[in-house]
């Protein structure tokens, strides 16, 4: 049985879930008890497991993330609630040279199993230090596994599977998707890390899409298809781990690829993604797997300005007809 | 801008800055509720004789840093509405082509260096200009606003602890409104703040930030002295906001009571106060003060008219001012000389 | 690890294990002096009171936080000469496989989370250690080991707040050697250290630190107040460091003297002076002590043999331990199921 | 006239000049003036310029990170000293948040011209907190400019350019280069940013090397001569901006190409470099461009180990030999 349920709500099963079957998770972060967080997404979770596993901090990121660090190092199994991904800033050193690194630094002595909820996502009229995507900034850190859902669904099982995991998980929610509906189980499942999903079939081409460049993908394939182009969508779901296996078995399918993410493109993750595609499967392509990122400047807040540097699904479909089309896109 | 001006001068213009701030925010709630701002947005009413009190004491040359809460720094400061509508309305007469938006508004020529959307994410910025002002023989101070939430953040202590090393003409200004977000102050806070700034040789003091002239008093003080090498300093003030969090912030039996909100806006009411004062000190009439809140209200209004209807920057813009001295960031990226 | 036994036991022990600690920084520094020893290393000699004051008020089920400078610390709480030779020479056998070194070592099992190499670095872990240790009822305590230097870390301010509003069984000890680096104390910390803690209601302690049974007596009594949840506790200790920051650090007279240096050696030493103490006390006579440093001394020297003919960690292991449960890393990172 | 000097008195002369020429220039950081730092880099510059031009701060790289921003925002430029790369994850917030998009954020009114000197670099036994190659994160903020020098020569020249700059630089020295000498101009000169150096022409093969990874190309090189294989060595010396046309015209000449990094190479710069060159040079490389990174582990204590993490000359060189017998490196 499964019903529509929004990604918030979605977010809010995961924890219920995990916190009643593991005395050991509690969630930690600012506003995160009677408030719920500013986008409301934890509202009933006090009333149930109480302010001593739904914990108020200060306003201090570096310090209630070293906290859980210590927390996950002792048996716990912190959820650290961070209200921007932009602050992920603060919590570099506590999060990339204390959790990341303890488990390889003491020979597998500790591990530091805990989670950082976090979001990305611009047009929301919040200005530069409030709609970064710097997911692009952990996935570089070993010893940290990077989750992107992209609906409700993979919302629920993949933080799910990351509250399990024995290791530092960073998930990035889309905080433009939070009130978006999509169709949950109402039995229990987990999502596992390292597996992509093709969301919509196509042969032309391969469209690879994360977190909230998904429906702009979706959107763009339904404008190719009525152009007579068959597009292909896929979603990593995880960044680290990334399911390369099943993002090449698509791109040898359709030989041209289009890797489109929400993080500013210079020196994002499409570079890697693309050049493992290209590394991998170079002989079968058609054309360069073409990079679709944010554009690299500082958000701005101006609606006249934000909302052109995000990717669009016309922009999208534009450049996949000219893909198909065979035009050299980067003709210098 | 030397002082030489009578009291009375200086005190209609301080009842005139608290009213100019109250009638931003007026008019800048309903903009929100009418669907007509992007985004969300911080309303400083209930604060204004802290902004008031001290900007009223520096000139200027002195620099303030500001806080996602900075309209009133901003107007105290001595900004103008219109380019104030513009940037929160996202047009590109705002003092930041709109690309700043509410969260960072900056005003340099009048010595805001800005608001600033991480909270505490200024106090290095203010105690660096000091460093400037102490480094280049300059005379000006800067003081930096912050809420009590924001002396969660750890950068307190570490700028706190240099600034006092260096004897640098910083003043750090607590706006105790008891709340952070949806948190009481008490919650969150351990032990005492000015006990936190003493405990680094720092001189604190503990002022009511309702009363306005008690405000600019301790602020004409120690700016004087922070002139002369003596500082740094830090003022903790007691207030209250009046909105919510945000504009958006409507219900919130949950964390605080209407009457708690009452008692503070009709006991405390830091511009109904001064007004009262003004006129049993015969310096203004209730009518001179009707009049001028009327003009104030109108020129609000006038100003986001204006803003209303003001163009948008120009798409081109979108990557211009990444970097200084580039027209467009992204072609610079690639190495084309630019 | 219940504590029945008499002082007499105790004492000896406490001597005991500063002579080990020391023994292990002569022969740690011997090591580099020969160029045996990959990269540098903070010698403890001089601290030798603080380690092990404290850790003989814990159990093995206390944690404790250590830091660069974390040998004495991770002798004193139960750690082997074998093991912690193998680490600082990148052997297998190492506490942390050799992958950790010394600024890395760790000894979990009795409860030494680990030195750091980011200086406060482990101020937030140590207070985390102690949530735990309320939230899931334990009744462990944790000691978090920093230098003055250190507490210039805003991070230390932010578990601070945390510790105190939440009544955490942690106890922050701040061996003040006076000197971070090549900089003396009083030209980075502005005030007091003491009233830093205090201002956030945290009941702190200033303590002789080269005085092992002052630190033991504060020790057992501020850890079984944490016990009882009366914590969390700040306690000063002003100690010296012997060697240079590492031992590299060799010409030390631009920023500090000889004179001050022997002073401390030969004046303050705890070890020699608690030796006396046991020996006018009629705890043991100076042969006995005259052995039993032989005999540490021996063991370090085998120890340092055993490590230096110990293997390396095969190759395959360099990206083991990057993920719990993943044998490789590397093909894990491609989504390869491990 | 050009003397050999090492690239720590390289940089003390770049530091030394613009103090003399702008008295606006100054430095802060840890253990700076009387110490020089630990690497002994800026000794003598206190006792020329005294202790209100080198400042010695307490350990709160936040704090003085902070400071400077501000600083540069009031008319100073300072020269923030970091001492290790790996610090960079505790002034994240100041740099990226605030320095990178003032800018931006003011609409162009305030700027910061301000410098970050840092390092990058392991195989020195520092093991996982002091080891870190961490450029590809600051390349990934728009409103940073990030240089990373290769050599003496490059560190002066690029260092006086950085400190001339009027925006936020970041620029990364390979802490075990230190003690190495090149041959440096007597005379003032400058670098220009986004101008790669070709540092040995070739016509086989090309091989990118940032910073730390030319001596390693450089040696990779004369191996493959005795091999018979040309190969060319370049620098972009800058990777924000990064010389697109230079790198182009070199693969394109030579149709294959390996990119050599020290940062770890999942998620690092190699991935955007590689994009850039097989998107604009697709139709003239005859293999897949390779890259080269630092193995994406923390990075071990154990000599026995941290060697196998960083590129070799021997790698590089072997790599470059299959390359041109045209192996298909990563066959599937
Ligand atoms: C570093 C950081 N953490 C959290 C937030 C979200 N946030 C914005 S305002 C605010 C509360 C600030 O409280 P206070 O400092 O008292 O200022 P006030 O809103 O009361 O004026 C919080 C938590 C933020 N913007 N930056
Ligand atoms: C965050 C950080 N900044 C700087 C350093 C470099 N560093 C290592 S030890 C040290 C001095 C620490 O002084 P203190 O805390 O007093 O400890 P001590 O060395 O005296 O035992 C410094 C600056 C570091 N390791 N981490
Ligand atoms: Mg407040
Ligand atoms: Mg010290």
């Amino acid at each position: 049985m499964s019903r529509e349920i929004t990604l918030s709500k979605a977010v809010n099963e995961a924890l219920a879930e995990e916190m009643r079957r593991d005395e050991r998770v509690f969630i930690i972060g600012e506003d995160v008890a009677e408030a719920g967080t500013p986008f409301k997404i934890l509202s009933g979770l006090v009333e149930e497991f109480g302010t001593d596993r739904v914990i108020d901090t200060p306003i201090a990121e570096p310090g209630f993330m070293g906290l859980a660090v210590g927390a996950a190092m002792t048996g716990m199994r912190p959820v650290v609630d961070l209200m921007f991904g932009d602050f992920l800033f603060l919590i570099m050193d506590q999060l990339c040279n204390q959790a990341a690194k303890a488990h390889y630094m003491s020979g597998g002595k500790l591990s530091v199993p805990l989670v950082v909820r976090t979001n990305l996502g611009a047009t929301r009229r919040s200005a530069a230090q409030h709609s970064q995507s710097l997911h692009a900034l952990v996935a570089h850190i070993p010893g940290l596994k990077i989750a992107m859902p992209s609906s409700a669904y993979e919302a629920k099982g993949l933080l799910k599977t990351a509250i399990r995991d024995n290791n530092p998980v960073v998930i990035f929610e889309d905080k433009l998707m939070y009130q978006d509906k999509a169709f949950v189980p109402a039995e229990e499942y987990l999502l596992p890390f390292g597996k992509a999903k093709v969301l919509r079939e196509g042969t032309d081409i391969t469209l690879i899409a994360t977190s909230s460049m998904r429906q702009v993908c979706e959107k763009a394939a339904n404008m190719l298809s009525d152009d007579g182009i068959s597009a292909e969508v896929i979603d990593p779901r995880t960044i680290v781990p990334l399911d390369e296996q099943g993002l090449l078995a698509s791109v040898k399918k359709t030989s041209r690829a289009i890797v489109v993410d929400e993080g500013h493109q210079n020196y994002g993750i499409t570079g890697e993604i693309a050049s493992r595609l290209t590394e991998k499967a170079f002989y079968h392509l058609d054309a360069p797997v073409v990079r679709m990122g944010a554009m690299s400047v500082p958000v701005p807040f101006s609606p006249a300005l934000e909302d052109l540097t995000v990717p669009s699904a016309v922009k999208v479909a534009d450049m996949a007809l000219r893909l198909c089309a065979g035009e050299t896109i980067h003709a210098l | 801008m030397a002082k030489t001006k009578t009291n009375t001068e200086d005190y209609l213009r301080m009842y005139r800055q608290m009213v100019r701030i109250r009638a931003f925010e007026d008019q800048a709630n309903q903009l929100y509720l009418s669907a007509k701002m992007p985004g969300l947005t911080h309303m400083y009413s209930g604060q204004e004789a802290i902004a008031v009190g001290i900007c009223e004491a520096l000139t200027v040359e002195d620099r303030i840093t500001s806080t996602h809460r900075g309209h009133g720094h901003c107007v105290a400061k001595g900004a103008e509405f219109k380019q104030m509508f513009c940037e929160l309305l996202g047009k590109a007469e705002g003092y930041c082509r709109g690309k700043g938006g509410s969260m960072h508004i900056a005003d340099q020529a009048n010595g805001n260096l800005g608001a600033n959307a991480i909270v505490g994410g200024s106090m290095g910025i203010a105690t660096g200009a000091a460093l400037t002002s102490k480094r280049m023989g300059k005379d000006f101070v800067a003081v930096c606003f912050f809420g009590d939430g924001a002396t969660a953040q750890g950068l307190w202590y570490e700028v706190m602890n240099m600034a006092a090393l260096w004897k640098l003409p910083v003043i750090y200004v607590c706006e105790n409104n008891g709340y952070s977000e949806y948190t009481r102050t008490d919650e969150v806070v351990a032990g005492s703040l000015t006990a936190r700034a003493e405990a680094f040789g720092i001189e604190a003091h503990k002022i009511d930030g309702q009363d306005v002239l008690a405000v600019n008093k301790i602020a004409n003080e120690l700016v004087a002295r922070a002139r002369k090498g003596e500082g740094p300093f830090f003022i903790e003030l007691e207030t209250y906001r009046y909105h919510g969090h945000h504009v958006g912030d409507i219900n919130r039996d949950y964390y605080r009571t209407k009457e708690e909100e009452a008692e503070w806006k009709n006991v405390r009411d830091p511009i109904t106060n001064f007004g009262k004062w003004l006129e049993s000190e015969g310096i203004t009439s209730a009518e001179e003060l009707v009049t001028m809140n009327d003009e104030i209200r109108a020129d609000a209004e006038a100003a986001v008219k204006y803003a209303l209807d003001a163009p948008y920057p120009d798409a081109s813009e979108v990557d211009a001012h990444v970097f200084v001295g580039v027209e467009h960031g992204l072609s610079y990226l690639d190495g084309a000389v630019t």
